[in-house]
């Protein structure tokens, strides 16, 4: 699919978004100013921004525990992201949320979701509503190679299947689920081909080669759009962190990352990419860097002075009424 | 105005909600029945218990809609369509299957609004039968109400009549929480004045099903017909008050509260396992707020602490019966 | 697999007390002697015969709501049986369990269970006892086709081939869940590709031919018992009966069972094989008839009067000490 | 006998079960760690919070097993094992994820027995951390023990410290029953003495951790701790007795009930939130038991009703606290 200049460039900035906010995040972290704990996007930045640049706000998305790239790629306010790792006042969920469900719905993002596999169920609702309501609107389900295991996936696959739902099936294959890698946990020859078992068409990308990621997506959304219902896309991006924060990692070669991020650096990737099909000057891009950078601190400075929330915040938001 | 079961009340509810608002959609199992079945006749089953018979006749299968055996899809499938637009009411059958699928009741559902800061709302409501009383076995006849009374997000109906049930199912519907909604199977076939028109039951606002002065009862779905029935015979010797909270969550300690600080007795009765059950609460609730004016010990019929036996010989002493309750009355008064 | 004469007539006899069984409660079912309800085997005969062949005492199986037919082709007394579909004090349960929780672990058997796919991750457990204590055991679950929707079955099999568990799938597909059709319910082309696609072999076979049922079996034991894990084997076999005794099956074409009885009724398919074979005579087969009968006569009717459970046996059983 | 951690304790226990019965195995999710790593070392990672540490190096993995993310097959798997001969402790990580494997639990584990009328045993224990105070948000932090204790078949520990910790943990393993074994990740680093050879605590027996005579506190698993600071900080002003039940299922209501009829005033504290929670147990325990002794109206004290929020602000304010329980007895005092 051909993307226009200021698709290219908008594409650029999500991704150089994500990569600078959580590299942000992962020194802040280090340092201690970050609340609670937290999993970073780095390495897989390639999918959440091929996936996401296929949608609108209209259509929705479900999301992980490694949720922030889903967020920004999904068009939400970086300041008020910061706001929410930081469990402020004003964040996206006015603090209660934190980095496991920060969540805005009026984006169309379902929410990042501390239960590993619960987002695929919730999909499918998302797709209910836009099928039942007639509209062409679209549902991903954003979810890890562990996740994959997960039963309530696998009732998804099946479940979209038979209702013909417009949902597409995200995986984000990094090589582990925490500490253990997928050549333990997955019986299957690959994460695609047995979500091709269940009745759908599933492919295998490069998840760090953005067009890669974005042209399967495409093929998947036109699917879903036009009734015929689920896909999968297999996306293989590998996790450079580790599964959270302060994790040692010492179940990984770590050679291994340092080469996968002179290998597989999906922005080195892009850049070299629209540059060879003379599309984007280095410049044009050096100056979204500027910009991702001024941003982010603003948006992390901001946040670290913010208002926390008032005891009376505690009560409040069970219900809508009771 | 005319006579209706629980079943019908229910049927009722549905039809015209779903007539009122084309955002309320059905899912479930067999809640239609006979897709994919060699007789081609979709529609034919409308539900274990026909609860749901007609409506996808009337509403077609974009709003009634029938699943594979995929209990944590179908809960997440309206969460999802809840969080989006719909009203979706799913069913979950035997409330037993709570298991296979509470996440996405209490972990997603229920906190959606809190962890996201009141920027969401759930309007879902799950319906699914409970209650001993049929030989269904221990798999198949559990009570289970605590434990979703103890989520904060989740509102939970127990109606304990026909009446009930049509009024506090339309505000389960038009409620904007999510809403677990559960029908005694007991009590499908049991019969009640039903307005025709539609109407709502606010939740939280207990009934009380018997006035009187002496002691109070409190009961919870079922149990209050037996409540009834007891206070009925004891009637001209001991003045008996039935109490029916109608909703276990949110709860109405108010009216709990003034009917034993006017009567000085209490005996509270709940279907479901002992520990940490509604009979717990209410007599917790009791002793916090209005433990002065209690002239007797109060007094607790539940369940036994043991799964539900399939011997139906055992199932009736498994379940609390009007003689236990007559006896407690009588324990209250003498005491 | 070559089987001896007394293979056969055990083979036989077993198929015919199940098809005996069932026909019995059904009508006690009609004239109400028999408290509860029921799901019954009937039509499946040959799918529990040809896979409980392979196995031993020391071998498990969990089983499904619609139980008796592998309780009996596991070795289960028959009167015991009785006993417990009538909820009786000498039932195999003491009249606790009754037709939905039958139970007999002394042979194996680890319990009918009302609960959709539960069944699955018990045999796990099964398999990995014999796993960890060094055994040749295997351990097998019976499903059927609508359980294999649910997430826990899934999740079973992913696990029983990365453990390399000595796990069965023996899947009953009889084209129903409840009322709905596995042409509305499966989104994948058929079940056994499905489970072939986690890794594992996976055939499908006509199970209502005991023979096909009894060869494949014969196979995935092989591999099991040599360490190899898991296996799949779908046998299609229809349903004879309703979901449970007193459905009045709207959603089904009855002359379909008709002529399915006629057509595929494994015990007749049976008889005209091994007569073909000139393996068994028919006079052989119409004694084990008589007995069978018998048998199943004086287990009703002894059942029907048996001793209820008394009221202390309410309280009884829930802890092993409290 | 030497200072160790809660988390220790516990590890120690392992071990020394392991040690003692062959058929004690370990099933989890990283409670081995690394494999199909790329530095290819099992055994790297020993659960999430080191708790498993060491395990896997010395017992092999046909008894220290890691598994996919899939807590049905977890759990089932370990219920399967425990009919079939095994005893295994099957680690949930997070107590919060319960509601992906429930069914195998309390509808599986929990009621074999009973379902096969005596003629069978479920030895199992499922360990899961609990609690919030971690800033883990609503979906890593809950307590839910209520919701386990409700269930019949199922038996629940919530150890207070590092010596309970391990007594108990071994006679959970040791027990013929399904156990549920809550750990609090706010107790994982606390320390206490601990004896370095194997013993066992007794179910149902509380443990008075502070005698008094004036008021008695009964407070479950962290809850303790605060509690006891508390009676500390009040000794010389008013006499706090502090009761910790040890486990909830089965709870020692002769000690609650006694320790009340002595010194007449309750105050009950539980961390989980507070509709059907073991607080609300125990005033009801005490009110159909004792009420006659009680001097003032009993105090209760849990989390709110709502899920636990992420800003550590709110969580601390969630958490019940040393100043509530404090403020609590000077209360029941006054009255
Ligand atoms: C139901 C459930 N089980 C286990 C966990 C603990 N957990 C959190 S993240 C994770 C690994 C997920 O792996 P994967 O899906 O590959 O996602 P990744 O972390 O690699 O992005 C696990 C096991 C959980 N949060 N929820
Ligand atoms: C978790 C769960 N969901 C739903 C049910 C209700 N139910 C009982 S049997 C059944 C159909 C099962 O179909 P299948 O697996 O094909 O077995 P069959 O009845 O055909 O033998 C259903 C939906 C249940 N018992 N448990
Ligand atoms: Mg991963
Ligand atoms: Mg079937």
């Amino acid at each position: 699919m051909e993307l226009s200049k200021s698709e290219l460039l908008r594409a650029y900035r999500l991704m150089k978004t994500i990569r600078e906010f959580e590299s942000r995040i992962s020194r802040e972290f280090e340092a201690g100013t970050v609340p609670g704990f937290t999993h970073l996007y780095l390495g897989q930045e390639a999918v959440a921004t091929g996936i996401c640049m296929h949608l609108t706000d209209e259509d929705y998305i479900s999301s992980t525990h490694r949720g922030h790239g889903h967020c920004i790629a999904k068009g939400c306010d970086v300041r008020k992201m910061a706001l929410e790792l930081w469990c402020k006042r004003d964040g996206l969920c006015r603090g209660k949320g934190g980095s496991m469900h920060i969540a805005d719905i009026s984006k169309g993002m379902l929410g990042a979701n501390a239960i590993v596999g619960a987002g695929a169920p919730l999909a499918l609702g998302a797709a209910l509503t836009a099928k039942t309501l007639g509209k062409p609107n679209v549902s991903v389900t954003f979810g890890g190679d562990g996740a994959t295991n997960q039963g309530t996936v696998f009732e998804s696959m099946n479940f979209a299947v038979v209702l013909k739902l417009p949902v597409i099936f995200a995986v984000e294959n990094n090589g582990y689920g925490e500490h253990t890698g997928i050549a333990y946990h997955l019986g299957a020859k690959d994460i695609a081909s047995r979500a091709a078992a269940f009745g759908m068409p599933a492919v295998m990308v490069d998840g760090t080669d953005f067009f890669a990621v974005y042209d399967a997506m495409g093929e998947a959304t036109a699917r879903a759009r036009s009734g015929a219902g689920p896909s999968t896309i297999e996306c293989v991006a590998p996790r450079w962190r580790g599964h959270f924060e302060g994790d040692a990692q010492a179940y990984r070669d770590l050679t291994e990352i340092k080469e996968l991020r002179e290998r597989k650096d999906c922005l080195k990737l892009f850049r070299e990419r629209v540059r060879e099909d003379k599309k984007l000057e280095a410049h044009e891009m050096d100056r979204v860097d500027l910009d991702v950078l001024a941003l982010i601190d603003e948006a992390v400075e901001a946040a670290k002075v913010a208002p926390h929330p008032t005891p009376e915040d505690l009560l409040t938001d069970v219900y809508v009424s009771y | 105005m005319s006579v209706k079961t629980f079943r019908q009340a229910i049927n009722e509810a549905l039809h015209q909600e779903m007539e009122r608002d084309p955002t309320v959609i059905l899912i479930g199992e067999d809640i239609v029945g006979g897709h994919g079945g060699s007789a081609k006749k979709p529609g034919s089953s409308g539900g274990m218990m026909g609860v749901t018979a007609g409506l996808y006749q009337k509403f077609g299968e974009r709003r009634v809609i029938d699943t594979p055996i995929s209990e944590s899809a179908i809960m997440g499938a309206a969460a999802g369509a809840a969080l989006t637009g719909l009203r979706p009411v799913a069913e979950m059958m035997f409330v037993d299957f709570f298991g296979v699928c509470f996440d996405q009741i209490y972990n997603q559902a229920a906190k959606f609004r809190y962890m996201f800061g009141g920027n969401a709302r759930t309007p879902m409501v799950i319906r699914a039968m409970t209650g001993a009383g049929l030989v269904c076995a221990a798999q198949h006849s559990q009570a289970l109400w605590p434990i979703f009374t103890h989520i904060p997000g989740l509102k939970v109906v127990l109606p304990s009549c026909a009446y009930d049930a049509k009024g506090l199912l339309a505000q389960a519907i038009r409620d904007d929480d999510p809403v677990i909604f559960l029908e005694h199977k007991l009590l499908y076939d049991t019969q009640d004045e039903v307005p025709d028109e539609p109407y709502t039951i606010p939740f939280g606002e207990a009934k009380i099903t018997r006035e009187g002065a002496d002691v109070t009862i409190v009961a919870f779905g079922r149990m209050v017909q037996l409540a009834n029935q007891v206070a009925d015979k004891l009637k001209g010797t001991i003045s008996v008050e039935v109490v029916d909270p109608r909703t276990t969550s949110p709860l109405d300690t108010d009216v709990i509260v003034e009917s034993v600080a006017h009567t000085g007795r209490l005996v509270a009765v709940d279907e479901a396992n002992p520990m940490c059950n509604l009979a717990s609460e209410v007599i917790s609730v009791v002793a916090l707020n209005a433990l002065a004016s209690l002239k007797a010990a109060p007094r607790k019929i539940s369940a036994p602490h043991t799964p539900v036996p399939a011997s139906p010989v055992l199932e009736k002493l498994y379940v609390p019966s009007t003689g236990q309750i007559e006896a407690a009355v009588r324990e209250v008064m003498a005491a």
